[in-house]
C-alpha cells in the first residue's frame, strides 16, 4: 500500500528549441538590448577583417582619408575627430578594450573569486576570516584608488596590463558574494545530506556547493561588467587606461572635449556607445535575474 | 584598524616597489649625473633604508597626523589634504544628500504602484541613468548648461568662505553628474526593498487593522526597507570618492582627487600614500558609521550583540 | 440567536499569473450567525486562506479579482470603497494571522503595534492608549503587561507573539474575526492555550469567529459549524458534532481517516488518500476530488455536484455517491471490484502485504 | 553525574546501539553556551522504530545529528554494533556513514535543485560502489521503484518538478541506496499535507518491514509518533522525561509534561472534553540558562523544593515504563 503514488506528468507542451523559447519570453527593450551586444562582440571580433579598419591610426576607412572635424557623412559614417580619424572605427577599436577588460574582470572574479569565496563560505572557520581579513582590505581601497595607483606606477599601459589589473581587482567582490552564497547553501540539508552518505568534503564543494554558487555568480557577472566597463571608461577618460594611439571610449570623449564648442559628435558617438552598451548589460542582466528569481520563487 | 594598517602597508609596498625611482621626480635628470648631490638627496629623503624601517617611521608620524611632505612641493601631505577636503567633502555631501532626496520618493511612488506606467518609467529610467557615467553625464551638463544656456560655470570653484552663491553656482553641476548614477542606485534599492517589505505579514496585519495606506508605508515599511538603503549609501562611499576624481579632473575642481591624479602623474609617491591612506580611513570610518546606525535603527541586532 | 451577520454567495477568486489562472476558490456559498463559530478545514491549496482574505478584502496585488457577494451587515463588502473597507477593518472585522512571527513589525514596539489603529477608529489621548493597551494585553493573559508594552516583537516567544497579534486584533471589540491557521507555527502546548484563549475570547464578546485550519482536531472541540474544502470549493458544511459523527463526503472521511490520531493503537494502518490535489489553473471536470476518490462514478466525472442539504438540512453535502449511502456503498464495491487503486487503498478491512511499484503511475 | 539515569537503558545483543550521556552544547558569543542536549541516554534494539518526541527547543533534532556525528557532540558515547562513534577519527566515521542514514524535515531543501533526480539517487553508490554505470543504474531504478516513485519519469527531471511528497519519497530512496542498519527521521512528514503524510508514514513502515531496518523516528506530533513507533522517548530542554511503549505511554503517561502534551493534542473528536483551564502561557524556559534540579519544574504544578534543588533519576514505574520524575502521575512499582 506504500505505493500510493503521485503521477508525475510529462511535460505535453511541444518541445521548441530552448533559444527561441528563451528570445520568446524577452520584452522587446531586451531584445533590442541583447542583439546590440551580438553586434558589438561581432563588431570587435571581426574588426580586423574589415578592409582599412586594421589601420592603427584609423585615418582611412572604408572610402579613404577624411578632413578633421568631419560631420557625419556617407565617406565616414560617424564623422571624422580632431585627428581626422574616422570615428566609427576607433569606437569598433575602443569596444575591444571595453570588452576585453570586462570579461577579464568575470573571468578572474568568477573562477578565482568564486573558487575562494564557495571554499570559505564552506569550510568556514580559519580559513574563511583570513581569506575575507584581505578582501576587506583590497575593498577598503577605492577602486579607482588603487587602479590609478598601480597602473601609473606599472609604467605599461596596455591592453594586457590594464585587464590584468582590473581583472586582479575584480576577485574580492566576487569572492563576497559566493561566500555569502555558499554559507546559506552549506546550510540546506541537502549538504548535510551528502556528508551523511559519507561523501568526501571536496567532492561535495565541487558538485553540491559551486554548481549552486554559478547562477548567482552569473548574474551578478552580468551587472559587474556593466560597472567594469564604466570604470575603464572612467579611467581612459583620466588619460589612464591603454596608451594612444589605441583608442577607448573614454579616451575619445575626453579628446574630444577640447573640441565641444566646434564639434560635438566625437564626444557624442563614443558616449552613446558606452552608455547603450552599459545600458544593454545591465538590461539583459536584470532580465536574466528576474528570470531566474520567478524560477527559485516557484521552487 | 587592521584593515586601515593592512591598507597603509599595502599602499606603502606598491608605491615603493614598482619601478619609477622617486629620484627622478626629486631631481631633474640632468642633475642626476652628480652622484654625490643624488646621495645627499636620498640619504636626505631617507631612501637608502630598507623598506620596513621607512615605512615604520612613516607610521610613527602618520598616527601623530604628520602624513610627511610632498616630494615635488615640499609641504606637508596632511596640509594639503586639509586644504582640499572642503571641496570634495562639500561635493560628496551635496551629491548624497541631493540623491537620497530625490532617490527616496522615487523608490517610495515606484514600489506602491509596482507594475503601474509609472513604476515602468522610474524604473526603465533608473536602469538607463545606472549607464551614464560621470563624465559623460557632466559633459552633457557643461555642454547644455554651460555652453549653450551658459547658466553655470563651465569650470572652476568658490569656496564657501569667499561667497555662498558661488559656490552654489559652481557645486551644481559636478554634484548633478555624480548624482546621475547615485539616484539610479538609491532609487533601485528603495524600490526592490519596499517591493519585498509589502508583501510581508505585517503589512497585511496593519491593513487589516484600518490603518492608511500612507501611515502603513511611512510607519511601517519604509524604516525597514531604509536599512538596506543606508548600507548601500555607506558601500557606495567608496566608488563615489572614485567618482570625484573624474568630475573633479572634468570641472577642474581643486579637490582631493584632482590632487591625487596630478601627484600620480608627479610620481609624488608621499602625496599618493598619503592621500590613499587617508581615503582608505574615510571609507572604514564611514562603514563603522553604517554599522552604528544600523545598531540603532534596528532592534534585533541590538540584542544579538 | 442574533441573526445572520455574514453571508457569502457565490464567491470565486482568481490569481493571474503568467501560467495562466489559478481558480483558488471557485464558488462559495455560506453564512455565519453573529457570535457563532465556524471552522474552514482543508489541505494547502484548498483555498481556505484565500477565502478569509476574499472575505475581508485581504487579497494584495493588482492580479486578483473576486466575484460574488459577501453581504457583512447587510452590504456587500465585494462593492465597498477601500476607505469604507478601512473603517471596516481593525473596528468590525479583524484577521489573525498564521505567523505571529511574521505578522509584527519587527522594528515597532508592541505598544504602537497594539494601539496605532485604536486611536484612529477612536480618539484616544496617549496615557489613555496606554492604559487600554495595558488592558489588553492583561486580557489576552500575558504577564507584565507594562514591561512587554516596551518591548521588540523579537523579544517575545512565539505564544506571547501570538497573543499580542489576538490583543491587537480584539483591540475595537470586532463583531467577526477570522484566525486564519493561528496556532500552526506553534508547539502543540502553546496551542491549547492559544485556542483556549480563542474560544474565551469569542464566547466573552459574542464575536463570531472563522476558524482556517488544516488540522481536523482544532476544529472538532472549538467550532459550532464546519466547512470542509477541497480544490478551491467546499464539499461538505454541518454543525461540527454531526459533521464528526457522520461524514458524508468521501473526501472528510478518507482525511480523517488519513490522519494518525492518539486514541487509536500503535501502528494502525492509516487509509493515505492516494494521488495528489489537483492544478488549479486547469481543474478536473466534475467533481474535483473524483480523482482521488474511491468512490468515483462516470457521473462525477462529468457533473459537478452542487452543495444541497441532506436529510439533515443543516449537514450540506456536494456528492452524487455520499458515504454510507446504498449509492456509496455500490459505488465502492463497484470499483473495488474493478481493483481501482484508490479504492483498494482504502479497503484497511483487508490489509494485504505490501505491493510495491504495482500502483506506479496508475 | 548529573544525567537523567539509565534504568531503561537494556542489555542484550539485539541491541543495536546505545547512547550514554549525550550531551550537545554550541557557542552563541560571550561565553554562553546553547545547552541543547545535556546528558541523555537511549538505546534501540534491531527492527524497533524508537520515537523521539518533544516541542521545538528540545533538543530532539540535535540528538538525531549527534547520532549521525554531524556535528559531533561536545560529550557522551554513541556505541554503534559495539563501537563507539564519538571516539573514531573522521575518515572512520566516513567509512561507516552507509550504517547509518537520514531523512530531514525539508524534502525540497535536502534535494540539490541543481541534480537529476537519478544522479541524486546515484549519489551514495558513486561513493561506495558498484562503480559500474549499468549497474548502478539498476539499482537506482529498484529504489525509486520500491518508495514509489516511478524511475523512467523521475530519472531526469529535477527536484522542482516534483511535489513535496514526491521529494521526500526520493530522499528516503536516496538513504536507502546503500542499505543502512539504522535510519534517523528527522520529522520527515511535518512539512506534507495530511493526507500525503499517511502515505510516507505507511511507506515507511512497509520499507522497514522489508529492508528490516531499524528507526529513530523524531517528531513533535504525538499522533505521528504514536502511530509509527514501538517505544517512545518524551523529550524536554535537552533531557529525557518518560520511556515507554507507545500504548503504556499514551494510556497512563507519568510525567507531568508527557500528561500537558498530551493534553494538548486535539483529538478530531467533538465529544473528547477539552482542559479549558489552560490558558496562561507556560513558557519554555532559555536552554542557554536552564532551570536547576528538574528542568520542567518552572512548568510543573506538581514542582516541590526537592524538584529545584534535586535532578530527577530515571526509574521503573512498571515493567518497560520508565520516568525520571519527583512526582510521577502514577505509583511506583516494587
Amino acid at each position: 500500500m506504500g505505493a500510493a503514488v503521485d503521477t508525475v506528468e510529462p511535460t505535453a507542451a511541444v518541445r521548441r528549441p530552448w533559444i527561441r523559447r528563451f528570445v520568446a519570453k524577452m520584452p522587446w527593450t531586451t531584445r533590442f538590448c541583447a542583439s546590440w551586444l551580438i553586434v558589438i562582440v561581432t563588431a570587435t571580433v571581426f574588426a580586423d577583417l574589415i578592409p582599412g579598419l586594421a589601420d592603427p591610426n584609423y585615418q582611412g576607412f572604408l572610402f579613404g582619408d577624411g578632413a578633421t572635424n568631419e560631420g557625419p557623412g556617407l565617406s565616414h559614417f560617424l564623422g571624422t575627430d580632431n585627428n581626422s580619424r574616422d570615428i566609427l572605427a576607433r569606437i569598433v577599436y575602443g569596444a575591444r578594450v571595453s570588452l576585453t577588460v570586462a570579461l577579464a574582470a568575470v573571468f578572474m572574479g568568477v573562477v578565482f573569486g568564486g573558487f575562494f569565496g564557495s571554499l570559505v563560505g564552506f569550510v568556514r572557520g580559519k580559513t574563511d576570516s583570513t581569506v575575507m581579513a584581505v578582501v576587506d582590505v583590497i575593498l577598503a581601497f577605492p577602486g579607482l584608488v588603487l587602479l590609478l595607483t598601480v597602473v601609473t606606477l606599472l609604467g605599461r599601459r596596455d591592453l594586457v596590463v590594464i585587464a590584468a589589473v582590473i581583472g586582479f581587482l575584480s576577485i574580492p567582490p566576487y569572492t563576497r558574494v559566493a561566500r555569502a552564497n555558499a554559507l546559506s547553501i552549506s546550510r540546506r540539508e541537502f549538504v548535510t545530506a551528502a556528508r551523511a552518505i559519507g561523501t568526501k568534503k571536496r567532492t561535495i564543494l565541487f558538485r553540491e556547493v559551486i554548481p549552486n554558487v554559478l547562477p548567482t555568480l552569473l548574474a551578478y557577472a552580468m551587472v559587474n561588467a556593466a560597472v567594469i566597463i564604466l570604470l575603464e571608461g572612467a579611467l581612459a577618460f583620466l588619460g589612464l587606461s591603454v596608451e594612444p594611439p589605441t583608442s577607448s571610449w573614454g579616451t575619445m570623449v575626453n579628446a574630444a572635449r577640447v573640441d565641444l564648442q566646434i564639434n560635438v559628435w566625437p564626444a557624442v558617438w563614443p558616449s552613446l556607445a558606452l552608455v547603450f552598451t552599459v545600458y544593454s548589460l545591465n538590461n539583459v542582466g536584470d532580465w536574466l535575474r528576474r528570470l531566474r528569481s520567478v524560477r527559485s520563487a516557484a521552487l | 584598524m587592521a584593515t586601515l594598517l593592512a591598507v597603509s602597508f599595502l599602499t606603502f609596498l606598491l608605491v615603493n616597489l614598482l619601478p619609477g625611482d622617486a629620484i627622478n621626480a626629486l631631481i631633474p635628470i640632468e642633475a642626476q649625473q652628480d652622484q654625490e648631490y643624488v646621495a645627499q638627496v636620498r640619504a636626505e629623503w631617507g631612501l637608502d633604508d630598507p623598506m620596513l624601517v621607512r615605512y615604520g617611521k612613516w607610521l610613527g608620524d602618520a598616527v601623530r597626523g604628520d602624513l610627511g611632505d610632498s616630494i615635488v612641493t615640499s609641504r606637508a601631505v596632511s596640509g594639503e589634504i586639509a586644504h582640499r577636503i572642503p571641496v570634495t567633502g562639500e561635493l560628496m555631501i551635496v551629491t548624497v544628500v541631493f540623491s537620497v532626496l530625490m532617490a527616496v520618493p522615487l523608490g517610495v511612488v515606484s514600489a506602491y504602484r509596482e507594475g503601474s506606467r509609472i513604476d515602468q518609467f522610474i524604473s526603465g529610467s533608473a536602469q538607463f541613468a545606472l549607464s551614464v557615467p560621470g563624465f559623460v553625464a557632466g559633459l552633457l551638463f557643461i555642454y547644455v548648461f554651460a555652453m549653450k544656456l551658459g547658466w553655470f560655470p563651465a569650470t572652476g570653484w568658490t569656496r564657501i568662505s569667499n561667497s555662498i552663491s558661488g559656490n552654489l553656482m559652481t557645486v551644481t553641476l559636478p554634484a548633478l553628474s555624480l548624482s546621475v548614477i547615485e539616484v539610479a542606485v538609491y532609487a533601485r534599492v528603495v524600490r526592490s526593498d519596499l517591493v519585498a517589505t509589502l508583501k510581508e505579514d505585517y503589512i497585511l496585519s496593519a491593513k487589516s487593522k484600518g490603518l492608511k495606506d500612507g501611515f502603513i508605508l511611512f510607519r511601517h515599511a519604509l524604516r525597514p526597507s531604509s536599512l538596506t538603503l543606508i548600507t548601500v549609501v555607506g558601500l557606495n562611499i567608496g566608488l563615489l570618492l572614485g567618482g570625484t576624481v573624474v568630475v573633479e579632473f572634468l570641472f577642474a575642481l581643486p579637490g582631493l582627487g584632482k590632487r591625487l591624479l596630478d601627484a600620480i602623474f608627479q610620481r609624488d609617491f608621499m602625496m599618493v600614500q598619503g592621500i590613499t591612506v587617508f581615503v582608505a580611513m574615510v571609507y572604514v570610518v564611514v562603514n563603522t558609521l553604517v554599522d552604528v546606525v544600523y545598531l540603532v535603527v534596528d532592534p534585533r541586532i541590538r540584542k544579538a550583540d | 440567536m442574533a441573526g445572520t451577520l455574514l453571508e457569502v454567495e457565490n464567491l470565486h477568486t482568481t490569481f493571474t499569473i503568467p501560467a495562466g489562472e489559478v481558480k483558488a476558490v471557485r464558488g462559495v456559498s455560506f453564512s455565519l450567525e453573529r457570535g457563532r463559530t465556524l471552522g474552514i478545514v482543508g489541505e494547502s491549496g484548498s483555498g481556505k486562506t484565500v477565502l478569509a482574505r476574499s472575505v475581508m478584502r485581504l487579497n494584495l496585488g493588482t492580479n486578483v479579482t473576486t466575484t460574488g457577494t459577501a453581504i457583512f451587515e447587510g452590504t456587500d463588502l465585494l462593492t465597498r470603497s477601500p476607505a469604507e473597507m478601512r473603517s471596516l477593518w481593525g473596528s468590525e472585522m479583524a484577521m489573525v494571522f498564521q505567523d505571529p512571527m511574521t505578522s509584527l513589525n519587527p522594528l515597532v514596539r508592541v505598544q504602537r503595534q497594539v494601539t496605532e489603529h485604536l486611536c484612529r477608529h477612536i480618539d484616544l489621548s496617549r496615557s489613555e492608549a496606554r492604559q487600554a493597551a495595558v488592558d489588553l494585553l492583561k486580557e489576552v493573559r500575558i504577564p507584565d503587561p507594562e514591561t512587554r508594552l516596551r518591548a521588540f516583537p523579537h523579544e517575545l516567544s512565539g505564544g506571547m507573539r501570538q497573543r499580542v497579534c489576538i490583543a491587537v486584533a480584539l483591540a475595537c471589540e470586532p463583531s467577526l474575526l477570522f484566525a486564519d491557521e493561528p496556532t500552526t507555527a506553534l508547539d502543540v502546548t502553546v496551542q491549547h492555550q492559544i485556542l483556549n484563549l480563542l474560544s474565551r475570547e469569542q464566547t466573552d464578546r459574542d464575536m463570531a469567529m472563522v476558524l482556517v485550519t488544516h488540522d481536523l482536531g482544532v476544529v472538532a472541540g472549538r467550532t459550532d459549524d464546519t466547512m470542509v474544502m477541497y480544490a478551491g470549493t467546499v464539499v461538505e458544511h454541518a454543525p461540527t458534532r454531526s459533521l464528526f459523527a457522520d461524514m458524508r463526503h468521501p473526501y472528510s472521511e478518507a482525511l480523517m481517516r488519513s490522519i494518525p490520531r492518539t486514541s487509536l493503537p500503535s501502528h494502525t494502518r492509516l487509509a493515505a488518500i492516494t494521488g495528489r490535489p489537483p492544478d488549479l489553473i486547469a481543474p478536473p471536470t466534475g467533481c474535483a476530488f473524483s480523482p482521488r476518490c474511491p468512490y468515483v462514478q462516470d457521473r462525477c466525472i462529468e457533473e459537478t455536484p452542487p452543495l444541497v442539504a441532506t436529510e439533515d438540512p443543516a449537514h450540506r453535502l456536494a456528492c452524487w455517491t455520499p458515504v454510507g449511502s446504498p449509492e456509496g456503498q455500490a459505488a465502492f464495491q463497484k470499483n473495488l471490484a474493478s481493483g481501482l487503486p484508490q479504492a483498494v487503498a482504502v479497503d484497511i478491512s483487508n490489509p494485504r502485504p505490501p505491493t510495491r511499484g504495482v500502483e506506479v503511475d496508475s | 553525574m548529573a544525567g537523567t539515569g539509565k534504568a531503561h537503558l537494556r542489555t542484550g545483543e539485539d541491541v543495536l546501539m546505545t547512547v550514554e550521556d549525550l550531551v550537545v552544547e554550541f557557542p552563541v558569543g560571550r561565553g554562553r553556551t546553547v545547552k541543547a542536549v545535556s546528558g541523555i541516554s537511549f538505546d534501540i534494539r534491531s527492527g524497533e522504530t524508537l520515537g523521539l518526541v518533544g516541542e521545538s527547543g528540545c533538543g530532539k533534532s540535535t540528538t538525531g545529528r549527534a547520532i549521525i556525528q554531524l556535528p559531533r557532540p561536545t560529550s557522551g558515547t554513541v556505541t554503534f554494533k559495539g563501537v563507539d562513534l564519538a571516539e573514531l577519527s573522521d575518515e572512520e566515521i566516513r567509512r561507516r556513514r552507509t550504517h547509518i542514514q537520514m531523512i530531514f524535515q525539508d524534502p525540497i531543501s535536502s534535494l540539490n535543485p541543481r541534480r537529476t533526480v537519478g544522479d541524486i539517487v546515484a549519489e551514495p553508490l558513486r561513493v561506495w560502489g558498484p562503480h559500474d554505470e549499468a549497474e548502478q543504474k539498476g539499482i537506482v531504478d529498484r529504489m525509486l521503484d520500491a518508495v514509489g516513485v516511478d524511475p523512467d519519469v523521475a530519472r531526469d527531471k529535477r527536484p522542482h518538478e516534483f511535489s513535496g511528497g514526491q521529494c521526500q519519497r526520493i530522499s528516503i530512496a536516496r538513504s536507502l541506496v546503500v542499505g543502512p542498519d539504522l535510519l534517523i527521521c528527522d520529522e520527515p512528514v511535518s512539512a506534507l499535507d495530511v493526507s500525503v503524510q499517511a502515505q510516507i508514514l505507511n511507506l515507511l513502515e512497509d520499507l522497514k518491514a522489508e529492508y528490516g531496518l531499524t528507526v529513530v523516528f523524531i517528531a513533535h506530533d504525538l499522533a505521528v509518533v504514536k502511530n509509527i513507533s514501538d517505544r517512545v522517548a518524551v523529550m524536554y530542554l535537552g533531557k529525557l522525561c518518560e520511556v515507554a511503549s507507545p500504548d503504556v505511554l499514551y494510556a497512563e503517561a507519568a510525567h507531568p509534561y508527557t500528561d500537558l502534551l498530551l493534553g494538548s493534542v486535539p483529538e478530531p473528536d467533538p465529544s473528547v472534553e477539552i482542559d479549558e483551564s489552560l490558558i496562561e502561557g507556560g513558557e519554555l524556559p532559555s536552554p542557554i540558562n536552564p532551570p536547576s534540579g528538574c528542568r520542567f519544574r518552572t512548568r510543573c504544578d506538581r514542582a516541590t523544593d526537592l524538584c529545584t534543588s534535586e535532578e530527577p533519576q530515571m526509574r521503573g514505574v512498571a515493567d518497560d515504563h520508565f520516568v525520571a520524575c519527583h512526582h510521577p502521575l502514577v505509583a511506583v512499582a516494587g
